[in-house]
C-alpha cells in the first residue's frame, strides 16, 4: 500500500512518462530555485519537441539553457530570454519559437491554470504587441485584455523541504515562480534539498499542499549565482 | 550642466514620503536606494518575491536563494516578507505599491512608454516592466532626455513597441523634471546651469513651459 | 430492504481508492468518513481551508479557531495543511480533488444537480457546493431514492434551480447504485432485498436495466 | 516620523472614515475567524447603509448578525446566511438584500479585487441561477462565466500575529477568508491577539505581507463555538 508517500529514488522514476511535443512548466527565476537534476534528466532522456513554460531561459551551460544544445526545445512561454549565445542563434533562425509573456501574466496564468480559471483580464499589455488578438473588455472606465490560463503536461519544480506527502516548504526567494507550477502540472515533480517526517512541517506555514504533488525526489544542488554583487567595503 | 546617473537618482529620491512601498527597476533606478532620506523610512518591494529588499551581502552573507529581480545576491531587512511570485504580481497589479520608478528608451506626451523592444535587435523579453507599469498609479522614468546622437526621447508619440499606455506621471531625466498630463509634458525643474531653452530644443513632444522654471535641488 | 443513512455511507466507502484525497458533503457523506476501508489511507479536504481534517476533537481539545466546512469543531491528522479560502477553492476547482460526495434535493439523466435552494422556502445560499459540483471530476451523489411522499428524486429533468450542469457521475440512494451517462441512469447496484421492480418504479428518468442487478455489499 | 508603525490605540481610530453607505469586506467563516472589536465598533458608530462582503452574517447576537438590529447593513454578498431570526425577517421583508454568490466565487472574487484582475472566467454556478445576465465563454469545449472582482472601502480583517508594521499570520482555519480579504480592501484594518516585534516572523512564513495593511488593533476575542461538536466516548 503506497497510501500518500510520493518519494521516488531515481531521477528516471521521477520524469518516466514525458515525452516529445509535451509541455513542461519549470519553476525558477533566473538560475534561483531551478529543479536542477529534473533538468539534467530530461537532457539525460533527450526528449524532443517540447514546450517550456519558465520565467527564463537559464544561461548556456545550466539550467534550460542546457537543453537547448540537443535542440529539445520547441518553444518557450516566458518573460525575459536571451542570456545565452545558442538561444539567440536558434531564436534568429527561427528554430526556437519564443512566446514572450509579462513576467505578471505569467505568474497569473499558472496559478489560473491550477486554480481552474481558463481566463481572465488584465491590464497588464493593453496597448502593446502582447495585446495583439486578445480581447479588450472595459471594467469601470478601463481597458483590459483578456489572458487565457496554461496548464502542463509535467511541472518541475524546486523546493526546500518536503514530507513524504508533498507538502512543500520554499526557500527565501528560491520561491519565485516554483508555488505557481506546483499547481498546473498534471504531473507534478519536485525535486527538494531536504526530506523531513511527515509532522514536521506545521500545517499553516506549508507553501504548497501535498495535494498537487505527485512524485519527489531529493536532490543535489550547484546552485550557481547568475550575478554575484557584493556590499562595497 | 547635465545631470550624473547618480545625480538623477538624488533627485528621484525626493518624490518618496515615508512609510512608502516603492519598486525601483534596473540600472539608474537602482541608486535611489543609496539616497533615501535619513529620516524617512521606505520598503524596496522587488518582482520575484521580496518585500523589504536590504543592501548587497557580504561575502560569508551571500546566499544563491536571495537574490532580486535583477537577479543580483541581496539581503532581506528585518520585517521583510518573501512569497510568490503571483502573490508578488497581485500586489503590483493591484495598485499597492506606492512608488514605481523604471527607465524607458521612449515616453511621450500621452504618457505612453517604450523601453523593452527595439525592432531589428534581440528581443529579450519585458520582464516585469509591463505589469509594473499597469499597476502602478505613481510612476516616475528616469532616463536621459536625448540619445547618444542627439535624439529627443520625449515625444509626442513613441515610435518603439509601447510597453503600456497612458500610465507615466512623471520624467526625471538629465536635464529636467517633467509632470504629463492632458497630452503634454509640464516643465517642473531643470538641472542646474541647464537653460530652459536647451530642455525645449531637446523635447521632441509638446512640453508646457510656466514663466518660471526653478532650478532642481541635488 | 432500504439502505440506513449509515449503510449508504458503507457502500459509498467503496468508492474510495487509497490516496484519494476526498471531500466530503454535510450530512451522509460525513459519516463516510466513519467507514474508509483499513488497508486505505484517505485525506479529507474543508473546503473552509484544510486539508487533512481528523476526527472531532475531545473536550480538552476543542478550539474556535479550528472547525471544518460545517463549522463543527474537528482536528488535524498529522501532516494535514491549512489555508485561506482562496487557495482552497483553487484546489477544488482546479480539479485535485479526487473524490466529492456530497447531497441533494434531484438529480437529472443529464447529470445536472439541483441541492440548494427550494423556491418559496428562505435560500440560505449555495456555500460551497457550486464550485465543488463545477471542479470535481468524480462526484458522488447521496441521497434518498424518493421523497417522503414516494417522488422520484432522479429525474428526467431536474425542477428546481440548478447548483450545476452536467456534472454527477454517479448516484447512491438507499435502493441504488446508479451511473449517469448518455442522458440516462444505468442501474449497477440494488440494495438487499430491493427488487428492480421498485427501483424501476421510483426512478422517474431514463433508466438503463442490466439484465443481471447485483445486491450491493454492505 | 510614523515609518511603517500601524498599531493604533483605539477602536475610533481603527474604524475612522467610516461611513453611511460603503462597502466593508469582512473576513471570517460562520463566527471563526472574524474581527469581533471592529464589528462591535461599527455597532458603536451606527453607520449605515452598509453593503457587506462576508462569507456568512453572523448569528443573532454575535458576528456580523448585530448590525442587523439597527439596520445598518443594506446588502449582504455571502455565499450561505440565514442562521438568524432577525436576518430572515429582514431578508423575506426586502429590506435586506442578498447577493448568494458560490464560496469559491466568492473568495476568488476578493482575491482579484485585491491583485488588480477585473473579471475571471469559472465554471462555477454555469447554468444556474448564478449564471443570470453574467458573460458565457467556452475554453476547451466548456463553458464558463465571467465573473467579476469585488473590493471594498474597508476591510476588516482578524488575524492571530502581527508585527507593527503589518505582518500578519493567521491562526488554523480562522485564516479561512481573511487573507483575501486584507487585500481588497481600500483601508484595511486588521485586529489581532497578540502583537510581536517586527523581525519575530519569519519572512517566508508571513501570510500576509504589511503592504496590504493599513492599521492594526489588538483585540480581546470571545472566540464563540457556533457548532460544538466531540468526539464519541
Amino acid at each position: 500500500m503506497a497510501g500518500f508517500n510520493k518519494v521516488v529514488d531515481t531521477y528516471e522514476q521521477a520524469m518516466a512518462g514525458l515525452s516529445d511535443g509535451m509541455t513542461v512548466i519549470a519553476g525558477g527565476f533566473g538560475l534561483c530555485g531551478i529543479p536542477e537534476g529534473l533538468i539534467e534528466q530530461i537532457k539525460q532522456m533527450k526528449t524532443k519537441e517540447l514546450t517550456f513554460v519558465s520565467n527564463n531561459c537559464g544561461v548556456d551551460d545550466f539550467g534550460l539553457g542546457v537543453l537547448l544544445q540537443d535542440k529539445q526545445i520547441k518553444k518557450m512561454i516566458s518573460s525575459y530570454v536571451g542570456e545565452n549565445a545558442e538561444f539567440e542563434r536558434q531564436y534568429l533562425s527561427g528554430e526556437l519559437e519564443v512566446e514572450l509573456t509579462p513576467q505578471g501574466t505569467l505568474a497569473e496564468k499558472m496559478r489560473a491554470g491550477g486554480a481552474g480559471i481558463p481566463a481572465f483580464y488584465t491590464a497588464t499589455g493593453f496597448g502593446t504587441p502582447v495585446a495583439e488578438g486578445k480581447e479588450v473588455k472595459s471594467f469601470d472606465g478601463r481597458n483590459y485584455i483578456l489572458e487565457e490560463s496554461i496548464t502542463g503536461d509535467f511541472a518541475i519544480v524546486r523546493a526546500w523541504k518536503a514530507d513524504k506527502i508533498g507538502n512543500l516548504v520554499f526557500r527565501d526567494t528560491a520561491m519565485n515562480f516554483n508555488p505557481m507550477a506546483a499547481t498546473a502540472g498534471k504531473i507534478t515533480v519536485v525535486e527538494v534539498e531536504e526530506i523531513v517526517e511527515v509532522g514536521e512541517l506545521q500545517p499553516t506555514e506549508i507553501h504548497t499542499p501535498g495535494i498537487y504533488v505527485n512524485r519527489i525526489i531529493k536532490g543535489q544542488f550547484e546552485k550557481r549565482i547568475e550575478r554575484l554583487t557584493l556590499a562595497k567595503n | 550642466m547635465a545631470l550624473s546617473r547618480d545625480q538623477i537618482a538624488m533627485r528621484v529620491a525626493q518624490e518618496l514620503q515615508d512609510g512608502y512601498y516603492v519598486n525601483l527597476g534596473i540600472g539608474i533606478p537602482t541608486l535611489v536606494s543609496n539616497y533615501v532620506p535619513t529620516d524617512m523610512e521606505v520598503m524596496l518591494q522587488s518582482e520575484n518575491g521580496l518585500l523589504g529588499m536590504g543592501p548587497y551581502p557580504t561575502e560569508e552573507n551571500v546566499d544563491a536563494d536571495m537574490i532580486n529581480a535583477g537577479k543580483e545576491t541581496v539581503t532581506a531587512v528585518t520585517g521583510a516578507s518573501i512569497f510568490s511570485s503571483a502573490e508578488s504580481f497581485a500586489m503590483i497589479r493591484g495598485g499597492h505599491v506606492d512608488l514605481t520608478v523604471l527607465g524607458a528608451f521612449e515616453v511621450d506626451q500621452n504618457g505612453n512608454i517604450a523601453s523593452y523592444m527595439i525592432p531589428g535587435k534581440l528581443v529579450k523579453g519585458m520582464g516585469g516592466a509591463m505589469d509594473l507599469v499597469a499597476g502602478a498609479q505613481n510612476i516616475v522614468v528616469t532616463m536621459t532626455h536625448a540619445d547618444k546622437r542627439g535624439n529627443s526621447k520625449l515625444l509626442e508619440s513613441c515610435t518603439l513597441p509601447l510597453t503600456g499606455v497612458d500610465c507615466i506621471n512623471k520624467v526625471v531625466t538629465d536635464l529636467a523634471v517633467m509632470s504629463i498630463k492632458d497630452g503634454s509634458f509640464h516643465l517642473l525643474e531643470r538641472a542646474p546651469g541647464v537653460s530652459v531653452e536647451e530642455i525645449i530644443e531637446k523635447t521632441a513632444g509638446k512640453l508646457v513651459v510656466p514663466d518660471h522654471v526653478p532650478e532642481m535641488k541635488v
